[in-house]
């Protein structure tokens, strides 16, 4: 079994510039804090990144829109972080902005090799603008399509040293996710457990995907 | 009662009997505190999870434990936690019974602005887009106007949310549902006038001899 | 809080004549198979079934293949049960093949109210009729649609008395998204729980979706 | 040793250190008896587990546990179960590395027929085709000839499973590869010669300078 353990260092050196990078976590609830905080301090630029939203200014990504590392913010909300919506209307940053049931399907999509999905959540919204429309038995669809990513960073509650990932209360969020849809997957853990302490019905995350584990030793 | 506890209680009553919700931030929160009695409502979160609970008390916060807005919560006995596409799964596949969210604007054939004000607000959609298309009902909990401005408005003028999905309108002023013959005035808040809504809205309604004044 | 059990007379009576039933389970592991048993001596007619299988003869589903309640079988494969191949073959049930995994996504997307997702999958095979195709970068995909039901039978390892499901190793298989995907939704169980004794994040269906639960008392 | 046991033998030093693999019924199942020492495989079932474990011995049969094929199974240390939507995002998300079942018909071109005999036997798709579709290598483990009749065809005459995704074919005869230029054999099974497979195979296939025999 390969070791997937790295140091916190190790892992931020592994986000290169300009990578698109996939970031869990819901207002920084579950967020890889740990990684983002040090990746705020020494990290890459002109980052695409995918996330529900950036968090607070002084929160888990929220500190890369404040360090401006981030060039585009592919997300759903970005109200909470005063400092996205400065650096938007600066034109410092490029923001995409998706319904979050769809950022979520779009990257499932992509996780599950799906070419796309009909829903019809922004019919007749600004959502529409540049997608395929199709209408089904009389209802229109937007068609969305799939979300891929270098590198995801992700947050779990506890991982054996296989990969097995466990998510705990609200902090699952697009974790599990962004864990099918990325190249490489770093995956914080604030306990990582021996193989087979985690009973297979409870894995939440399937080994396979997480590359790398990053033991925080505790809950920061 | 200020307007956020009238709008509150008057929402509380359209609670039915084993209905899921999802409240908004704001004074939609407010409406889990009237929930009738004798009335079993779930409430979803979109972050993950169904059976919302209250706050927790000071000293007993969980960091993993979050609603919608980011405040600290609680689930209920017999509630259960998931992941994303879960959770707009049983929004957008029509499991949601109502959700209940302030508006910027409502249009009378149940259009909905919520979510940008080009060039001054652009806090982004959040899952408001998937609540409003996937809900059964779509409740508005709003003030009537804004600063004296109607907010209840033939068309809309912002961004649209979704297009004719709201279902109920419910002010400090009034209660109003949307038909397919337009928006009817059902209730009047206690010591306002069918005049007064009129004077306070610029969409067209209509007002049936059986309008009463809410019970709250 | 409503009383969802019933009896297994009663789940069965809620089975009408000519209704679209899903049926969980894979070669019957995991089926609904008391529910089954009681349908087969003393159940509906005509009916449409979405199931992965027609399971074995003598085991589960096969049952009600034996005993022609079904008119109709969606599925992704029938080489287990001989009598499915015979009464296909014969006139007497009408079979409609699906690849397994569209047919989960379809199942998938009828319960979260897509309007039908891209697959490569069945692409220049017999799969495509009656389908659109699309093209996306150049690859070729079929348009599936989406699958509901009057009515779902699944069956659980656990269930507490609100509904909340939890499932046991691969007798998961499709019963939790038929769970979401139909109407009347009927959950035998193993064991019936008080509610509060399931962990929230080890629930498999949140209880919403079970409308009624048959108490088998233990295995069967 | 007996054709099924060669072609498991061969199957088996394609595997590669952390590959997910998918083995359908029959020989590609007894190729996770022979995977090289020091060689890390997890065995994924369609299901709905990852890490699937060999037969369990008599008397310890979970009802809960089995494979595709409906036999009982165990699941390795570190193994997971998931539901048929998860089992198949990961085999359509391109998540399993090589995929090895049998096959009634092969093309020189890659095209696979597996499912359906009209008329005969038409046992149903299954998760053949999400596997053949979605795996990143799909190796066809199978006998040469069905009693004398070519297998291996210019182009198949049964309805096919996908067009175009086998990459490897392995009998009791030979080992070749599909190439954007079409077959081409890179091993012969001891005392086989390149005569015999000709006269075994309908479809055409390149014979480089550096065929080898199998070592298996």
């Amino acid at each position: 079994m390969r070791n997937k353990l790295i140091s916190l260092e190790e892992a931020i050196a592994l986000i290169k510039d300009d990578m698109m990078v996939m970031v869990g976590g819901f207002l920084g609830c579950g967020g890889p804090n740990a990684i983002l905080e040090k990746m705020a301090s020494n990290g890459s630029k002109r980052l695409t990144v995918i996330a529900n939203d950036t968090a607070f200014p002084e929160v888990g990504l929220g500190k890369l829109i404040v360090s401006k590392q981030i060039k585009h913010m592919i997300c759903s909300h970005i109200g909470t972080n005063r400092e996205t919506g400065r650096q938007m209307n600066a034109g410092e940053i490029k923001v995409t902005l998706q319904p979050q049931g769809t950022l979520a399907g779009q990257i499932r999509a992509g996780g599950t090799g799906s070419g796309g999905f009909l829903t019809p959540t922004g019919v007749g919204t600004e959502v529409e603008k540049g997608k395929n429309k199709l209408v089904m038995d009389g209802v229109e669809y937007l068609l969305e399509t799939p979300l891929k990513a270098d590198a995801a960073l992700i947050h779990a509650w506890k991982v054996d040293k296989k990969g097995n990932a466990v998510y705990r209360r609200t902090a699952r969020n697009f974790n599990p996710l962004m864990a099918m849809a990325a190249e490489t997957v770093i995956c914080e853990a604030e306990e990582v457990v021996e193989v087979g302490e985690i009973d297979p019905d409870h894995v939440m995350t399937p080994a396979i995907f997480v590359d790398y584990i990053v033991d925080l030793g505790g809950r920061n | 009662m200020d307007a956020k506890e009238l709008i509150a209680r008057r929402v509380a009553q359209e609670l039915k009997d084993g209905y899921v919700v999802n409240l908004g931030i704001g004074t939609p929160t407010l409406v889990a505190n009237y929930v009738p009695e004798g009335i079993d409502v779930t409430i979803q979160s979109e972050n993950g999870i169904m059976g919302l609970g209250p706050k927790p008390p000071e000293g007993e916060e969980d960091a993993d434990l979050i609603n919608a807005g980011g405040g600290y919560v609680t689930i209920e006995p017999g509630g259960s936690t998931f992941d994303s596409s879960m959770s707009f799964g049983i929004i957008r596949g029509g499991h949601v019974d109502m959700t209940v969210l302030g508006a910027l604007q409502v249009s009378q054939n149940g259009d909905l602005a919520n979510w940008k004000v080009p060039g001054k607000m652009v806090p982004g959609m959040g899952g408001a887009m998937d609540l409003v298309t996937g809900a059964k009902r779509v409740c508005i909990a709003m003030t009537h106007t804004q600063q004296g401005t109607p907010k209840i408005l033939k068309s809309c003028t912002l961004p649209l949310t979704a297009v004719g999905k709201v279902t109920d309108i419910i002010t400090e002023m009034a209660y109003m549902i949307v038909t397919p013959s337009g928006l009817v005035l059902r209730e009047l808040a206690p010591g306002v006038t069918v005049e007064d809504v009129q004077a306070a809205t610029e969409a067209d309604f209509v007002v049936p001899d059986d309008v009463t004044v809410m019970a709250v």
